[in-house]
This record gives C-alpha cells, sequence and structure tokens, in this order.
C-alpha cells in the first residue's frame, strides 16, 4: 500500500517536472470545464465535445487562431460547484495562464464572478450564470451574450402573446413556471412576476427538486389549475420526466415551453411520439448542415482527434451545437484580442478586450462556414449580454428533430432593464464596485 | 526505537493527564502546529488554499462536530448539511446586517445559532435510536434546506436565492472574498479549528466526554449510575451542532464565498462528513482530520495523478477515481475497521518496536 | 458474621408490585435495609431478584408501593436522581463502557460528583483541571484498594471477566454511595475470584461503613457474608430473616427444591 | 363524483402508485437488512446498475449489439442480467463482506457505501454515462379508458409497477415461508448460530441475500428506466427509499410495502394541498417528517421487531 501511494506522490511530482519542461512555445491555453460524469452527464457530453470539436478542428485546419496552436485543457467539474472551484483553480495557472472561462454551471459562475477581475481572467457564462452581469459597467470580466434567463422569460411571453393575439390578450390567462428547484431555476420568477402585472396574466409557481425524477404531484396539480401555458426552467433527467408526465396528462405539448437548457435531444426523446410540439427557447441553429461541421468531421473525426467515447451520430444535437458556438465565440474573442493588442502572445485581459468587442456579424459567420447559424452578436462596453434576442424552436417526433418556429424575438427592454439595472446596482453596492463610463 | 516511551515517568495526575502523554507524541504534534503555521504559509499559492488546504480545514472542523455526536455520543446524524447551512446563513446575515462585527464573534454566534437548532432537532434522539435516529436526523436535513432555499429573508431577498459573501477584514487584514491573501485565509481558518480541535480535546477528556462516551457504550447502565441521558445527549448534540456551525461559517465565508442552499449543504454533504469520520475514526479527535484528508485529498490526488501523471483522458480518470475511492473506502475497512486513527496508532506500538520485534 | 447490625432503617420497600403487560414480576413485596448491613435477595432464576434492583434504582417504576431511602419516600424516580442521591449499583450482565479504559470508565462513576460546566472543561484550566484532579486522586484510591493498578489504561473489553467484575465494582464504589446494589458479584466467576469478590465486598462494608444490598445465587456465599436475607419466589417474598432462619425455612427450601405450587 | 373529489383520488392514488415505486427500492433494502444486519448504501446503485446491464443484453446499441451485432430478446436479457446480478452478489460477498463478518453495523454501512463508489464508476465505465431509454414493452402514458369515461387520471406503468409489486411480494413470502432456503434466510435473521446449526452457511445465505437483492433492484431499475430513462439519476431514488424504511421498519417486508404507500400519499396530498401555499417543493422533507412523527409512537418503525430494554 505504501509503495502505491508513494508511487501516486512520485507520479505527480514526475508530471510536474515534465509539464514544467515542456512548457516551451507560446499556447493559447483554453479550459473545458466539462461535466461528462454525474447526475447531469448526458448533457454534458454533447456540450464538451461541441466545444471539444470546434477548437480541435481550428488547430488542425488553421493550426489553432491565426497560426498559434490552442491548448484545450478539460477539467472535470461533474456539475458540482466544489469541483469547478479546485478546476478553476488547477487550470487557470496552465501554461501561459488561462484565457477564457466557460464556467457551463450557474452555481461555478457565481463563484467566479468575484474572482475574475482578480485573476484577470474574463468568464463567459453563455446563457447561464448571472443575468444582472449583462450590465457591463458593473461586471467589466463577466459576459454573458447573446441572451440571458430574464430575455428568455421575455421572449416567451412574446411568443405566447403572438400564439393568443396579442400581449392584451395574456390578461386573465393563467401561465405556470416549472423549475428547477436551485438559483439556476429561479432566474425567471422576477420578470414573470413583473409580467404579470404588466400584463394581467395569473402566474403560478412550481418548484421541482434536484434531480427531479418524481414529479407527480407538480403534474397534478397542473392537471387541476389547467394554466393555459406551462414555462420550464429544467435541467437533465427532470426535463425528460416532466415532458413525459405532462403527455400522461395530455397537456397541449404546443402550449409547453422550456428555456433552452430544456431543449434538447435527451429531453424529448425518451417521451417519443408523445414530446411532439413541444417548444423551447434557442439561440442557435438546430442540425449540422453547416461547412464547419463538415470541417470538424472532416479534420477531427475522419483524423480520430475526437474527445472519448464521441460518436458521428451526434454531431448536430442542439446541446453539441451549443458547444460549438460558446467555442465559436471564444476563439473569435482570442482573435479579436491578437487584433487589438497586436500581439498572438494574449493574455486574460486582452480577451477581455477581445470580447468587449465582440462584433460577429452575418458576414463573418459565414466565413466561419456556420451562415444562418445564429444572430450576430454586437458587445459593447456597458451591454455584455450582447443582442438579447432568443427564438423558438419546436420538435417533430416524426422527424427527430427541432425546427424554429418564429424568428428572433427582441426581449422586453421596458421589464428586464430595470430588473438588470437594480440587481446590478445591488452588486455593486455590496461589493464596493463603482461602475464604469461607458 | 525512536518511539520509546520507557523511562517517562509521571510525578502528578496533571502530567499523566495531559494530551500527549508520550514525549515524541507531544513534539510531532508540536512541530505539525508549528509548521502548520509558520512554514505553510509561505509556500500556498491559490491552488493550494482554494482547492486543498480551505476545504480540508472547513471539512475537518464539519467532521471533528459530527465525531464528537457520532463517535464519542454515538448519536448517528445526517443532519450535517442542514446544519452547515444554519452555520452559513447565520454567517451571512450577520456580515450583511453588521459589516463592523468583528469576524471573529461572526463565526462564534455561528456556532451558537447552530448550537440551538440542533439542540431542537436533537429531541427525537431521546425515544429514536440506531439508525432510525440517523434517517430521522434527515428531516432536520432536508427542512433546512428546503427552509433556506424558500424564506427569501435568509438569502436577503436576492433573485436567485444565492448567496455571496461580501469582504471582511479582520484585524485591518482581508480574510473573505478573492482579494484576501491566501495566507490571511489559511491562517484564520488554521487557527479556528486548532483552537476548536484543542477545546474538543478537553471536553471529551473531561467529564462531560465521559458521559457522551458512556453514554454510546451502553446508555441503560450509563442513565443508571447517574448520567442523564437527555442532558447528555443534548450536550452532544449542541457541542456538535456548535463546531458544524463554525464549520459552515469557514466553509461558506472563507472557502466558498457563495453558495446555493441545495447544492452547496445537501444531503451529500451530510454523508460526505459522515464518511470522513468512520473512514478516519470514529471517537478521535485525530481520526477526524486523517477522515478529512482523505475524503479531500485523495480525488485531488488520484485525479492528478491520472490526468497529468499517466495522461488519461479526465473523463476516464473520474471513472477510476470514484472507483478507486471505493475500493480504497473497502480496503481500508477490510484492514482497520476502527479508522485511520486506528492505524496510526498500531503503526505507532510497531514504531515501539522498530527495529528490534522484542 | 453472626451479630446483628442494629443501623437505622436506611431503605425500606413497602408492597411494590410491578407488572410487563401481564407478566407480573412482583406482587406486595416489602422489606427494609438497615444502615451498615449487607442484605441479601435470593430466589430462584425468574423470581424477581433484578426487577426488585431495577425498582430501588428507579430504573422500573412499580404500579404499587412505595420506597423510602434515608426518610424519604417515593412511588417513582429517574435513575440520575437515585444515582445522586447515593445509591450506585453493579450489573448481572457486566455493564461497562466498552470503548473506554478502566481509569475512565471508574471516572465516570465520579460524575454525580463533578460541577464544572463545559466551558472550563474545553479550556481544561483553573477549576475544571482541579476537580477533575481532585476525582482523579478518589479514583486511584478505589484502584488500590481494588488492586488493579496494572490495568488503569487498558480498555476495558480486552480485560477478562473477573477483572472486568471487579472494574464494575470499582466504578460503583468510585461514586462514594450509602447503598450499593451488587447484582450477581459472583456470577461466572472461579472459585479464586469468587474469594477475591467476597474479600472486596466484606471491605467496602467494613472499611466504608457502606451498606449492601446483593443478590447471588452461591447460597455458600451468601449465607457466609451477609446479616439477613430476604427470598423472593415468583415474584412473592417468602422469607425474610438471618441467614440461619431462612436455611431452616420450609417454603425456602421448597422453592428451591421444585415443589410444585398449588 | 364531484370534480373535487375526483382530483383527490386521483392524487391518493399517484401517491399509491409512487409509494410502490419507492416500496420497490426499500424492499431491497429490507431483504439485506434482515439477513445481515448491513443498511444497504448501494441499493440504488445497484439498481442503475441492473438496468444498465439489462440496457446492453437487449437495446440496439448496446454492448451486445456493438459486439456481436445482435440483441437478446427482452426474456433471455431478463434471465442473464439476473445471473450477472449473481455474479455481482457473489462478488461483493468475496471480496467484502467475507472479511467484515461481526463488524459494527456503521462500519458495515460505510462498506456498502465503498461498493456504491465501485459500482458507479465502473458502471459509469462499461456502460457510459447518456440517457439510455429502456423499453420493454411496459405499457406507458395515462389510460385512456379510464381518463375518457371517468376523467380519472392513472399511469399505466405506475399500474403495472404495482401489480409486479405485489407479485414480487408474493413470490418473496412464497420464498421465504416454504422454501429450504428461504426459511434458513429467516433463521439468519433470528439467530446466526442457529442458522449455523442447521447446515446453512453464512456466506452462502448472503450470497443468496445479495442475488435476490440484486433481483429486486433489477425490477426497481427497469421500472425506473422505463420511466426516466436508465441514467445517474436513478441511483440516488436510494434516498427515497429511507423514510420508507424507517416508518415500516428495516426487518419487515409487509411494512415496506405499507411504509412505502404511506410515503408516497403523505408527500403527494401534502404537495398538492399545502405545498402552494408554502412555496412548494415540501415533498422531500415532508416525508422524512411524517416518518419522524409515526417513529415518535412506534420507535422500531411500523413492522419493527420491538426493542426492548433490559439491563
Amino acid at each position: 500500500m505504501l509503495k502505491r501511494i508513494a508511487g501516486i506522490f512520485s507520479g505527480v511530482l514526475v508530471s510536474t517536472l515534465l509539464f514544467v519542461s515542456t512548457a516551451g512555445a507560446y499556447e493559447l491555453v483554453m479550459p473545458s470545464m466539462d461535466y461528462r460524469t454525474g447526475p447531469y452527464a448526458p448533457n454534458g457530453i454533447p456540450f464538451a465535445n461541441g466545444y471539444h470539436d470546434y477548437l480541435v478542428m481550428l488547430n488542425e485546419r488553421d493550426g489553432g487562431i491565426n497560426g498559434v496552436k490552442i491548448n484545450l485543457v478539460p477539467c472535470e467539474t461533474a456539475y458540482n460547484t466544489k469541483q469547478g472551484v479546485e478546476c478553476y483553480e488547477k487550470v487557470k495557472g496552465e501554461g501561459d495562464g488561462a484565457l477564457i472561462i466557460q464556467p457551463l454551471s450557474t452555481g461555478i459562475t457565481y463563484q467566479l464572478i468575484p474572482k475574475a477581475p482578480v485573476d484577470e481572467i474574463p468568464v463567459h457564462s453563455m446563457g447561464y450564470g448571472r443575468t444582472s452581469a449583462a450590465n457591463g459597467k458593473v461586471f467589466k470580466w463577466i459576459f454573458n451574450f447573446p441572451a440571458t434567463y430574464w430575455d428568455q422569460a421575455a421572449v416567451a411571453l412574446k411568443y405566447i402573446g403572438d400564439r393568443e393575439g396579442g400581449l392584451d390578450k395574456l390578461n386573465g390567462k393563467k401561465i405556470a413556471l416549472v423549475y428547477h428547484n436551485s438559483a439556476y431555476g429561479k432566474e425567471p420568477i422576477r420578470t414573470l412576476e413583473a409580467g404579470a402585472e404588466k400584463f394581467g396574466y395569473e402566474f403560478m409557481q412550481l418548484p421541482v427538486d434536484h434531480p427531479g425524477q418524481e414529479q407527480k404531484s407538480t403534474w397534478l396539480q397542473i392537471r387541476r389549475e389547467k394554466p393555459d401555458w406551462v414555462l420550464m426552467w429544467g435541467w437533465g433527467v427532470m426535463n425528460q420526466v416532466a415532458i413525459k408526465e405532462a403527455a400522461s396528462i395530455r397537456y397541449p405539448m404546443d402550449h409547453f415551453m422550456g428555456v433552452w437548457w430544456s431543449g434538447s435531444e435527451n429531453d424529448v426523446l425518451p417521451a417519443g411520439e408523445d414530446a411532439d410540439g413541444y417548444l423551447s427557447g434557442a439561440f442557435h441553429a438546430p442540425g449540422d448542415d453547416f461547412p464547419a461541421h463538415d470541417d470538424i468531421k472532416k479534420y477531427v473525426y475522419d483524423a480520430g482527434k475526437t474527445a472519448p467515447g464521441a460518436e458521428r451520430e451526434r454531431i448536430g444535437e442542439v446541446l453539441y451545437n451549443r458547444g460549438l458556438i460558446a467555442a465559436v465565440y471564444a476563439s473569435e474573442a482570442i482573435r479579436n484580442a491578437m487584433d487589438i493588442h497586436g500581439t498572438k502572445e494574449v493574455n486574460g485581459a486582452m480577451v477581455r478586450d477581445g470580447l468587449e468587442a465582440m462584433d460577429l456579424t452575418e458576414a463573418r459567420l459565414t466565413e466561419l462556414g456556420l451562415p444562418g447559424f445564429t444572430i450576430p452578436v454586437k458587445v459593447t462596453c456597458a451591454n455584455h449580454a450582447g443582442p438579447r434576442k432568443v427564438a423558438i424552436q419546436q420538435w417533430d417526433a416524426k422527424a427527430k428533430e427541432w425546427n424554429f418556429v418564429s424568428d428572433f424575438y427582441d426581449t422586453m427592454h421596458d421589464i428586464v432593464d430595470p430588473l438588470i439595472e437594480e440587481d446590478s446596482a445591488g452588486f455593486a453596492e455590496e461589493n464596493g464596485i463603482t461602475p464604469r463610463d461607458c | 526505537m525512536f518511539y520509546r516511551e520507557a523511562g517517562q515517568f509521571k510525578d502528578s495526575y496533571e502530567s499523566d493527564q495531559a494530551i500527549f502523554p508520550v514525549a515524541q507524541d507531544r513534539w510531532f504534534v508540536f512541530g505539525v502546529v508549528i509548521a502548520a503555521f509558520a512554514l505553510v504559509p509561505f509556500f500556498i499559492g491559490d491552488y493550494w488554499t482554494n482547492a486543498v488546504l480551505l476545504p480540508l480545514l472547513a471539512y475537518s472542523l464539519a467532521a471533528l462536530g459530527l465525531n464528537i455526536l457520532t463517535g464519542y455520543c454515538g448519536q448517528v446524524s445526517l443532519g450535517t448539511g442542514g446544519f452547515l447551512a444554519v452555520g452559513a446563513y447565520t454567517t451571512f446575515k450577520l456580515v450583511t446586517a453588521f459589516p463592523e462585527l468583528n469576524f471573529i464573534l461572526v463565526v462564534l454566534f455561528s456556532g451558537a445559532t447552530t448550537a440551538a437548532v440542533g439542540v431542537v432537532f436533537g429531541l427525537p434522539s431521546l425515544r429514536i435510536k440506531g439508525f432510525y435516529l440517523a434517517v430521522a436526523t434527515l428531516a432536520a436535513q432536508f427542512f433546512l434546506v428546503w427552509m433556506f432555499n424558500k424564506v427569501e429573508w435568509f438569502f436577503n431577498y436576492s433573485p436567485t436565492g444565492q448567496i455571496t459573501m461580501p469582504p471582511v477584514e479582520l484585524f485591518g487584514v482581508l480574510i473573505t472574498g478573492p482579494r484576501a491573501p491566501s495566507a490571511a485565509k489559511y491562517l484564520f481558518c488554521l487557527g479556528v479549528v486548532a483552537v476548536a480541535a484543542y477545546a474538543a480535546k478537553n471536553i471529551v477528556r473531561s467529564r462531560i466526554g465521559r458521559a457522551w462516551m458512556a453514554i454510546r457504550d451502553m446508555d441503560i447502565a450509563a442513565e443508571l449510575i447517574g448520567i442523564r441521558p437527555l442532558m447528555t445527549k443534548l450536550s452532544a448534540f449542541a457541542v456538535s451542532s456548535f463546531y458544524i456551525g463554525m464549520a459552515g461559517s469557514l466553509y461558506f465565508g472563507v472557502w466558498l464565498g457563495s453558495a446555493e442552499p441545495i447544492e452547496a449543504f445537501g444531503i451529500e454533504q451530510s454523508f460526505l462528513v459522515l464518511f470522513m469520520i468512520i473512514v478516519g475514526g470514529l471517537g478521535s479527535i485525530l481520526g477526524s482530520f486523517l477522515g478529512a484528508a482523505f475524503m479531500v485529498l485523495l480525488p485531488i490526488v488520484l485525479k492528478n495523478f491520472m490526468v497529468d501523471g499517466l495522461s488519461m483522458a479526465v473523463v476516464t480518470a473520474k471513472h477510476v477515481e470514484i472507483m478507486s475511492l471505493g475500493m480504497l473506502i473497502v480496503f481500508f475497512l477490510i484492514v482497520e475497521p476502527h479508522g485511520l486513527a486506528r492505524l496510526w496508532q498500531i503503526a505507532k506500538e510497531k514504531l515501539r518496536l522498530w527495529p528490534f520485534p522484542h | 458474621m453472626s451479630e446483628r447490625r442494629n443501623g437505622e432503617v436506611l431503605l425500606s420497600v413497602d408492597k411494590i408490585s410491578l407488572a410487563f403487560g401481564g407478566v407480573r414480576a412482583l406482587e406486595g413485596v416489602s422489606f427494609d435495609v438497615l444502615e451498615g448491613e449487607i442484605r441479601a435477595i435470593i430466589g430462584p432464576n425468574g423470581a424477581g431478584k433484578s426487577s426488585m434492583l431495577n425498582v430501588i434504582n428507579g430504573f422500573y417504576h412499580p404500579q404499587e408501593g412505595s420506597i423510602t431511602f434515608k426518610g424519604k419516600t417515593r412511588k417513582q424516580m429517574r435513575p440520575h436522581f437515585v444515582a445522586s442521591s447515593g445509591v450506585a449499583r453493579t450489573f448481572q450482565n457486566i455493564a461497562l463502557f466498552k470503548g473506554m479504559s478502566t481509569l475512565d470508565n471508574i471516572m465516570t462513576g465520579r460524575n454525580t460528583k463533578m460541577k464544572r460546566g463545559i466551558l472550563w472543561q474545553a479550556l481544561h484550566y483553573g477549576p475544571a483541571r482541579n476537580e477533575e484532579i481532585e476525582n482523579r486522586g478518589h479514583v486511584e484510591k478505589v484502584i488500590d484498594f481494588l488492586e488493579i493498578q496494572s490495568i488503569r489504561k487498558t480498555p476495558v473489553g480486552r480485560l477478562p471477566y473477573g477483572m472486568q467484575k471487579r472494574v464494575e465494582l470499582g466504578r460503583a464504589l468510585a461514586a462514594e454511595p450509602e447503598l450499593l446494589l451488587l447484582d450477581e458479584p459472583m456470577a461466572g466467576m472461579n472459585v479464586e475470584e469468587k474469594e477475591d469478590m467476597c474479600r472486596f465486598v466484606l471491605d467496602v462494608n467494613e472499611e466504608f461503613g457502606t451498606t449492601i444490598a446483593l443478590i447471588e445465587h452461591d447460597m455458600g456465599v451468601v449465607m457466609d457474608i451477609s446479616d439477613r436475607v430476604v427470598v423472593l419466589d415468583y415474584g412473592k417474598k417468602i422469607a425474610d430473616g438471618t441467614p440461619d432462619e431462612v436455611r431452616a425455612n420450609q417454603d425456602v427450601v421448597d422453592a428451591y427444591l421444585g415443589v410444585a405450587h398449588d | 363524483m364531484s370534480g373535487e373529489a375526483l382530483f383527490f383520488l386521483e392524487v391518493v392514488i399517484s401517491g399509491l402508485m409512487a409509494g410502490v415505486m419507492y416500496a420497490l427500492v426499500a424492499l431491497g433494502f429490507v431483504l439485506i437488512f434482515k439477513a445481515s444486519g448491513v443498511l444497504n448504501f448501494a441499493q440504488g446503485v445497484l439498481a442503475l446498475f441492473a438496468a444498465l446491464a439489462l440496457y446492453d443484453f437487449i437495446a440496439p446499441g448496446g454492448w451486445v449489439d456493438d459486439l456481436f451485432g445482435f440483441t437478446f430478446p427482452i426474456w433471455a436479457g431478463i434471465i442473464l442480467t439476473v445471473g450477472v446480478m449473481i455474479i455481482v452478489a457473489w462478488l461483493i460477498e468475496r471480496l467484502v463482506l467475507q472479511h467484515l463478518v461481526q463488524q459494527e453495523p456503521i462500519i458495515l454501512f460505510m462498506s456498502t457505501i465503498g461498493l456504491a463508489y465501485i459500482l458507479e464508476g465502473v458502471g459509469d465505465m462499461l456502460f457510459g454515462s447518456d440517457v439510455k431509454p429502456l423499453d420493454i414493452g411496459i405499457p406507458q402514458g395515462a389510460s385512456d379508458w379510464l381518463l375518457d369515461n371517468y376523467g380519472l387520471y392513472v399511469e399505466k406503468l405506475e399500474v403495472f409497477a404495482a401489480l409486479t409489486a405485489a407479485i414480487l411480494v408474493i413470490v418473496l413470502a412464497v420464498f421465504f415461508q416454504k422454501t429450504r432456503i428461504g426459511r434458513a434466510l429467516r433463521a439468519v435473521a433470528d439467530d446466526h448460530q442457529a442458522a449455523l446449526s442447521v447446515g446453512v452457511s453464512l456466506r452462502t445465505i448472503w450470497v443468496i441475500v445479495w442475488s435476490v437483492a440484486g433481483m429486486v433492484a433489477l425490477v426497481a431499475g427497469i421500472m425506473w428506466g422505463s420511466k426516466s430513462g436508465i441514467q445517474f439519476s436513478l441511483s440516488l431514488i436510494a434516498l427515497k427509499a429511507l423514510p420508507v424504511l424507517i416508518l415500516g421498519g428495516f426487518t419487515s417486508v409487509p411494512g415496506a410495502i405499507i411504509g412505502g404507500l404511506i410515503i408516497g400519499v403523505g408527500e403527494k396530498v401534502a404537495e398538492v394541498y399545502l405545498g402552494p401555499y408554502v412555496g412548494g417543493a415540501i415533498e422531500n422533507w415532508f416525508a422524512y417528517v411524517l416518518a419522524l412523527v409515526f417513529l415518535f409512537f412506534r420507535p422500531q418503525g411500523l413492522f419493527g421487531e420491538r426493542i426492548i430494554e433490559r439491563v
């Protein structure tokens, strides 16, 4: 036994030595906070694969970003905040220092929000994390473009308005929110409450405890109260169970809408045909009919450079594409940073500038092999959430694919902006931050 | 040979009752404590502090607390996560309401609040025993976490229920938040834990400690020789919860800095701390530390060894890590069911004779 | 031990009846214990002897009857109160605290004598330490008396049976009781161990003047050491008197020889 | 029947059904605890493991399909999985329990936690962490007939689970009452020495009882897996069984069933009727509080063996 322990320690020691000796040429250190294990692994795997594949493809096809190799550093968080903290502390000092962190969990994001300015590593919590980080004046190092949960909630209301024939028709309607009983799930509540006040609908809250395998009572309440619309902020097994339960009580699927984290193939497939018509938010297209995907197949899959266990058939799944777009934003930010600072050896602070200068136009998307994949993103010093536009997609159970059923809606600025202002002002006061002038 | 107590005579009860009656132990422990206070702070960076030492210290304190209740008084509890939460939320409410309050007082007050809550949830222990009690304490676990998740006053009406620790100074030095120097955080936690461990050792070797152990070993006999089961069990719940509350304060305030109730204080924490004391050694102060070290360090060591050392894929390494952790737990239980502390003791007994077996 | 002692009545039990569900363990049992005497309670298996001790001890609450100890009459009492008013006991099946050392086990006997609060104990300084050392002194006297110095630091679980019995007696003695209840102190012992134990019981009685009530199966021992004997059978008192009187009692002989009850 | 009464009936029925699902998990705990005094924390992981193994025998895309290009029919898959569970039980006895005989309950409990880690790691490594939909032909969704004719919503899968559980309990009862091994198992529960004297080795009995618990885990795994797909979360249902255990008593098979039903109905009624007033999601703690209230009156659980205190 002692020998084995000694072996482990010497192994650690040797590896550190090895590491020091190999750190030679400058590389772009891009950590990937994966969760391929634990209760949320089914969702974490496709995202991690998308992130991995795009960056590996850049390395293989272009030799990295502007010719500088990317050093992709994966670290397993198991969607657990504490393991995430350990991961962050480990990856942040890797090589020449991490350039950008995608925490991929609301809990980890909250951990990193105060750390980012100290370590000078920007955090991009793409469509999750703290909503009020949209206010770049207060949250200099945190980005959450292209949209926030509050925007999603507002857009859901807009879509419902369209289907009902106008937002004024919401008056007297009943809207239920089934949510993961955690910080993430509670995000839309303020917005929906504000909406209820403005549009006069009745708002019903139904929390579901982690992991969410047992939701009978939730759906019995929905069966009794018969809300006109059900919104869902779920994650992991909770999504699948909710969709099955909704089908069981014969709730009309086209009146049941999930946030963008409740709209992947994993969520609808177990319910089979019954899931047909289920709606969810989205800020990028599903599918693999883009040149970038072809490059991935060619440079990553054909060359056998995949992450362990990745399957070719799953390229283009919703969460895969989400990981891919995250990688696109990250690599574009680094490219911007190189342009702005005129160097190929960028650091975290420069990448932060690159993120703030993000202007991803349709033309640029086409160059990247992703025409029409998502809406253009423009980030400014004051607005770290970018376009804040969300589209709605619908599940076609027969064809087993997601289809957009709406254009990108703009958020409701009149409802969401004051909430962001209020929350970020509170954070600034608590932490003694003077908002930047932008 | 090196560990020989022959020739060390005690000429008073006082010296016989010393914590470390054997001189070698005394010097060894002094050495470790002095190194921990005077040497370690110079060598630690963010990784060591945030990923290794702070969790180690916070969990050690929690394990110490649970060991008082379970290891010394024999009452199995799975409410540790909930009690950590009480400590953490007391800390949060205090530092946001009274930013000027000395943080040492905040930690003590967090312990006191938790002790009060612990006593309330300890009441069933009078009637309910063994595993039944363990499962009953889960009621405390789930109820407390639910409450902190639901009642908005506890998280100052933040929209998501996430609580975040503001930066706090102690004697002019920042000790919480990311701007606080690593060494300051570490030394503060170490100080709290060292004092707490010393006090715990004193308590368990005095009247109350003996009463706890008597209740643990044979509660009826203990009652018949004049130990009050109610007062004794409740005092164990109170002291244990006091420690866990302080641990919650360090866990949230100094280490994590932000938390949401279900994840940070969930049932997994209760199990984790229980694993620590079983693996480390029930009824042993040293065991609490060894167990915490085992459960905190081993996964990190395994992971770093496999990922950096063997260049294993991260996800495979994680699977192997979980599996190895399980195998090591089983292995140690088979080798020495009474925990690492006993293993250490046996090693010392061997050392006493070494290298001459007779 | 032929001459009777004539102390005051220390303990008297009056018409005690105790039942568990439908099973009657004791029925209207009365007897008294005089200060300074050795009083034996004997009877066949299942006669209710241990139940009687448990009643005196406050562990069982009798449905009827009362107990007078040191002039105070009561029907029910919590065990810890009984213990702190000067009654200590040993158990039929050894009830030591297995995880603790001999010293700590005996120290628990001093529990009712120690008063310092938890904060002092946590500091282990000043009054708490003095109290600890003072009580340790008492315990060391007991250890010397029972000649168990060499096993002071040994966990009791590792001790042989006879030694465990002795430690248990030590734990009871450490409480400096006025009344000592011994539940089969010599059960399962070999002759030598029995002799030792007899000697300790007599010494306790003589040196400390402790009143002793004991249950014992070994008739020889009982008749040798006790001043008066009470005999129980099927929960009822069938005889009470000096060893010689009891020995001559026909009911007792019948009970032990197993004559059918009618 | 009025709408409100009908709805109450629905709540109660769904509570009963959920209770059956909990009872299925609790049953595994009881079997092992009864025969060996081990509180088996690995029961949930065992259910996950069994369901994963079954999936790989029968599903397209599973291991067998990948390696040999065919899949087993469902019945063969179930038999093979039972075989796997027996091997697992044998390994557990061989490698772990055998070395821990006569240890304190908490040590044995801890060793099953170690086992849970091992099984989790092995399961993840062998089978991967993706969601695997399990379809062995169990009817799913609401019963149309009841919903259309009586407006009553009852889940078919859950009725099926309830029937299966009933059959399982009967089979177990017969097994315990009528077979030689079953009687030996009961003897072990009462007295280890006595069991040895009738010539059944303790080790054989442990293997058998763990195998049986493995089969119960397989049933639980199939039911839960059909409901929400096979995935890691399945192992967390063990927590749902704990309040059932304290309520029913650790040693009673009928206790597990009745306890499950009481907990199921209690938590559903509480959540639906009380939840909205206090913010919801009270199910979890309510189950424990309910169990705690029962414990106050019967500290050994509803059907547990009475604890007699003596000195």
